[in-house]
């Protein structure tokens, strides 16, 4: 709970971005390009889910519903509407806002484990109805065919080299934002209901309404990353709904450190790097994986920014033992 | 959606029993492994998100040893065994750290023993799939009940699992340990207190709750075909048992397995394409209605 | 040490006709009790009596099965803990609760902020104008400033137990209940925390109730006292009323009354 | 011959202390009561006794075996059988499998307290041996509570306030049969705030407050110390 100036977040943010921007004129590295892309989209999408789990203390196991969410919606209204791409974002967005205070408001009532499968049985159950309504969605097969209209205020998303640079802009601006929300009054209510719910309620706080707030403004956060991630692959695809995406953003949570700002950064690059890197190696990379997460759980027992914060003599911001 | 062919289903004795049937054989081999894992948290408090690996496992040693042998009921058996070494092995060797951590730090552990077993199995039995196929004993043309189809080896199934459910159901109810694990699973302290130990105890039920695994995995193992990764629907589907019967209580798993197993049955013929949605719904409906599922205690 | 009772003041919480159960048993049966505005309360009885049940009833944890809860005229029976607290009924608990991943000060501040949150929260920055400033006054108050910067996990036991109360006063209550504020405290600790209790309550202008074993304290400090055993009122009076009740010792104590009458 | 002795034991629930240098004795048949308000501490005692609470500093000493901080089923297995506070009977259980549950053969191999034994010595217990042990009235849950640490064939038993939340006819009968355990010779130690309780079923007393022993006699001792009893037991 430092109280870091917004501004100086600003401008390392925008310093960032201009570096980001500037790398590709040194090296032209086209797999460096779709890594940041892919990064941003799973970063964000990690990064909302540490809400939930790291500052809240709620553990979702569903919260690729809204990632899948947004790259569905996103694909559909550009595809089969006139919508311009901000408009089709905003919509995507409210659409998702609407289903997150649904499922929110059945979800956030139970308990710990209930919590977490209820989450997860509802992304199954929107995974269910894609795969089943073959007419709207492709069923299996996804939504392929490209995204039209690829304009931002007269920017075309379709250039690697644009795309790159906005989801790097798009992450900066959503770290800002969760940074912004967790150092609010209401941030430091999260972390009330994480420590001690009945000790919160007992202060005032409410606890129903602060818990679906979180949980529909991280649901926001993961549908914008979904939408990175449709920009990046051209289409919608079942997969990208699928229960291993939850997996993979919890796997980047507990990795990078659920008690550090950055942790699921930190984590989706570690995962995104033995991804490449193990399978560029080996075709056994669930074993390489596996063996890495047993060292990383049973070794240090915490994530890694956690653990170098924690050595640095640091006290990490959240926690969720 | 195809509503009208179930109701024509419905309608006719014939599809009616083979729905049943094949509902139930579902229902039944997801009651054994549903009821290891509620009662591996009934006791420990601990999610094991490896169970579906356990009755995968299961599954390729009851192979293996069946095409060795010949005999089925040795594969079975062996499917049985070697998952309660395992079983042990699992708690010992790596669950037994992070009791008491967060579910998280389990998940993980288990999430990197389902990614490692996944791709031992592609090293050791190769990425394809394979078809154990009827045992030569059953290779006998079905038995027709009221007009539907029931292969002789589905009976087995089911009266197999029922068998060996009710067997686990009077063990736990009958015998001093089964007596004892029912007592730790409400207050471990004081079983601890009459001088019983605890640390064997809870190696004790991963064993059983591997075993299960296990034996399901083998008796499935001619009707299902095996590959690496099989155990994920299982385990998604038992946790739906599970949940929905309330963490702990095996008689809701079974209730709730044979609940599973019929709307997979009956689901294939009025929604193809949803049968897996119609499970999540099931299982969202009835925690919104009873947050600690059927037979749950409410817990913290 | 002992206070006059202002019998005078107007109650300022009135509880009639409570009763709650639990399964088949009754934990709470018929409890009718006055507190008056200003007054300083021990609830004393026997494991079980049901005094924090009693607690839990007012403060809105639980609800009761029947009967009424009034505070400074209100019918607050069935409200939920927020609109309770923020009506002014702070609360501490008996296994100190507070936020062990914050230090003293950020506990404090959170607790001033949430009482005053609203739905603009998202647009301030923590903490706003003038919570420090609060937090630590309320912190000088049970004597926690040269701790503020503390994590509070790593806190001793008796400032942890400062550190609720201290929470529960950072709402500004004008009713203010203790459950067992000496609880787990060696012998000297005890009357440094009852003192700071006694003192809060004088300068606070507080009402305040507490539970409470240890008898030396209770008959020391309390103006009243109201006895529970099993879910209902055995005796209410003055300490020395309380002290001479021949119930009150039969059912508390299990020691023969004329025998203790010295 | 000591059966049990507790040497200035601390012991911490996280960062607060709950005992201040605690010891006591207990001799080979003898019954002694640890008094004290509640909240002294007497159920600590008894939970660092029987292994549950591990002291910080001192020692517990078992039949001359050093055995601080060891497990409660190492010390249920050296013949210590531990009674708690509000008794923790197995409520889905029934009556007779709560009594199977805690069945362990003696040190000579022996079923020094087979079922048949202890229906006797609890008559009570008989005709309600196939009901649920939650559906059992209080005093029949302590009753039961004894009975099953009894199963275990203990060298000592400890009992964690007998007497609490049970109606005086009840009290009186529980009394009886410890007066009954007394005479068969059974190594007791009671905590209780009840000293009347006590007075027939104990021979000697300490008495805790705030975590501290402070006063040891007889118990016709106590009884005669009006002082001690008022400051310490009484208001």
């Amino acid at each position: 709970m430092r109280r870091a100036p917004i501004m100086r977040d600003i401008v390392i943010a925008v310093i960032l971005v201009a570096v980001l921007a500037a790398i590709p004129y040194l090296t032209p590295s086209k797999a460096f390009q779709d890594f940041v892309i892919r990064c941003s989209s799973m970063a964000l999408f990690a990064m909302s889910l540490n809400l939930l789990v790291g500052y809240t203390g709620l553990s979702s196991f569903g919260h690729g519903l809204f990632f899948g969410l947004g790259t569905y919606t996103f694909e559909l209204l550009m595809q089969n509407t006139g919508l311009s791409l901000p408009v089709a974002a905003l919509a995507t967005l409210l659409f998702t806002c609407v289903t997150a205070i649904v499922v929110g408001a059945i979800c956030i009532r139970l308990r710990l484990i209930y919590f977490a499968f209820v989450t997860l049985a509802m992304q199954m159950l929107a995974h269910s109805i894609i795969i089943s309504w073959v007419s709207l969605t492709g069923g299996d097969q996804g939504l392929q065919g490209g995204i039209p209209r690829r304009f931002l205020f007269g920017l075309s998303l379709e250039n690697q080299y644009n795309l790159y640079v906005f989801s790097g802009a798009v992450l900066a601006v959503g770290l800002l934002l969760m940074r912004h929300i967790v150092s609010t009054s209401f941030g430091t209510s999260l972390r009330m209901i994480r420590d001690n719910e009945a000790r919160a309620a007992f202060l005032g706080i409410s606890i129903w309404r602060v818990k679906l707030t979180v949980f529909v403004l991280s649901a926001l956060f993961a549908a914008v990353g979904g939408m990175i991630m449709s920009l990046f692959v051209s289409g919608a695809y079942p997969e990208l709904i699928n229960w291993p995406i939850s997996g993979d953003a919890i796997f980047a949570i507990v990795m990078g450190g659920v008690g550090s700002f950055l942790g699921p950064t930190v984590g989706t690059m570690i995962l995104l790097l033995l991804n490449d890197l193990v399978t560029r190696q080996t075709e056994y990379y669930g074993l390489a994986l596996g063996i890495i997460i047993l060292v990383f759980a049973l070794g240090l027992r915490r994530g890694l920014l956690d653990f170098i914060t924690e050595r640095l003599g640091g006290r990490p911001a959240g926690g969720i033992s | 959606m195809d509503l009208d062919a179930l109701a024509s289903c419905l309608a006719t004795t014939s599809c009616v029993v083979t729905q049943t049937t094949s509902g139930l054989i579902v229902g039944m081999l997801l009651f054994l492994v549903a009821a290891g894992l509620t009662l591996i948290f009934g006791v420990l408090k601990i999610v094991n998100f490896a169970h579906g690996t356990f009755y995968m496992l299961g599954a390729y040693l009851a192979y293996t040893v069946y095409t060795a042998t010949g005999s089925y009921t040795l594969g079975v058996l062996a499917g049985g065994a070697g998952m309660a070494v395992f079983g042990v092995l699992f708690e010992r060797g790596l669950i037994s750290r992070v009791y008491g951590a967060n579910v998280l730090m389990q998940l993980l552990i288990c999430y990197a023993v389902v990614l490692i077993c996944d791709d031992l199995v592609k090293i050791i039995w190769g990425p394809d799939f394979y078809a154990m196929g009827m045992p030569p004993a059953f290779q006998v043309p079905p038995w027709f009940i009221g007009g539907g189809v029931v292969p002789p080896f589905y009976a087995l199934l089911i009266a197999a699992a029922l068998l060996i459910g009710g067997g686990l159901g009077l063990a736990l109810g009958l015998t001093r340990t089964g007596k004892i694990i029912r007592a730790a699973a409400h207050n471990p302290d004081m079983v601890s207190a009459l001088g019983i130990n605890t640390t064997l105890l809870y190696s004790l039920v991963f064993a059983v709750g591997g075993m299960l695994a296990g034996l399901a995995g083998g008796l499935a193992a001619p009707v299902r075909s095996l590959t690496p990764g099989m155990g994920f629907s299982v385990l998604i589907e038992s946790f739906i048992v599970t949940v929905i019967g309330g963490m702990g209580s095996i008689g809701g798993a079974l209730i709730a397995s044979i609940v599973l197993g019929l709307i997979r049955g009956f689901g294939t013929i009025g929604f193809p394409l949803f049968t897996d949605g119609l499970m999540y719904i099931a299982m969202i409906i009835i925690l919104v209605a009873k947050p600690s599922g059927l037979f749950g205690k409410e817990i913290v | 040490m002992n206070s006059p009772a202002q019998p005078g003041g107007p109650p300022m919480l009135k509880i009639s006709g409570l009763t709650k159960r639990f399964g088949g048993v009754a934990a709470m049966s018929d409890v009718t009790l006055d507190f008056a505005a200003g007054t300083l309360s021990a609830v004393i009885g026997p494991n079980g009596a049901g005094k924090s049940t009693f607690f839990n009833l007012i403060s809105g944890a639980i609800r009761p099965d029947a009967g009424q809860v009034v505070f400074k005229g209100e019918d607050i029976t069935g409200l939920n803990r927020a609109a309770i607290v923020r009506r002014g009924i702070g609360r501490a608990f008996q296994v100190a609760s507070f936020f062990p991943s914050m230090t003293v000060e950020e506990n404090l501040m959170a607790g001033i902020a949430a009482h005053r949150s609203q739905w603009s929260d998202l647009n301030h920055r923590f903490p706003r104008q003038g919570v420090r400033a609060r937090a630590l006054e309320v912190a000088e108050m049970l004597g926690l400033q040269d701790k503020a910067a503390v994590l509070s996990a790593n806190l001793s036991h008796g400032d942890q137990k400062l550190l609720d109360i201290a929470l529960a006063l950072a709402l500004e209550p004008s009713l203010l209940l203790l459950d067992e504020p000496t609880a787990g405290m060696g012998p000297e600790e005890r009357w440094q925390m009852i003192e700071k209790v006694q003192r809060l309550w004088q300068q606070q202008n507080l009402t305040l109730i507490f539970i409470e074993h240890d008898m030396d304290i209770v008959f020391g400090i309390s103006s009243s006292i109201r006895v529970l055993c099993y879910g209902r009122v055995l005796a209410e009076g003055t300490p020395d009323e309380i002290r001479a009740n021949p119930a009150v010792i039969e059912a508390y104590l299990g020691t023969p009354v004329e025998e203790d009458a010295a | 011959m000591t059966v049990l002795s507790v040497e200035a034991i601390d012991v911490f629930y996280g960062s607060s202390q709950i005992l201040f240098g605690v010891g006591l004795e207990v001799q080979q048949g003898q019954t002694l009561a640890l008094l004290g308000r509640n909240g002294a501490g007497k159920s600590t005692t008894m939970k660092a006794i029987a292994g549950i609470a591990a002291p910080r500093r001192g020692h517990v000493r078992f039949r001359g075996t050093e055995v601080t901080g060891r497990k409660p089923y190492v010390m249920a297995r050296a013949g210590l059988a531990f009674v708690p506070e509000d008794r923790q009977v197995f409520p889905d259980h029934t009556v007779q499998d709560n009594l199977i549950i805690a069945i362990k053969k003696g040190p000579d191999g022996q079923d020094e307290w087979p079922l048949r034994r202890i229906y006797d010595v609890f008559p009570l217990l008989e005709p309600l041996k196939a009901r649920q042990a939650g559906r059992l009235s209080g005093g029949e849950q302590q009753m039961l509570a004894i009975a099953r640490a009894l199963m275990g064939n203990p060298v000592m038993l400890l009992l964690d306030e007998p007497s609490e939340g049970l109606a005086p006819i009840v009290v009186a009968r529980i009394g009886e049969l410890l007066k009954q355990l007394r005479q068969t010779g059974a190594t007791v130690l009671i905590a209780e705030q009840n000293m009347h309780f006590c007075l027939g079923v104990a021979s000697d007393a300490v008495v805790i407050d705030k975590g501290q022993i402070v006063y040891r006699d007889t118990i016709s001792g106590l009884k005669a110390n009006k002082e001690v009893r008022s400051r310490y037991l009484a208001m």
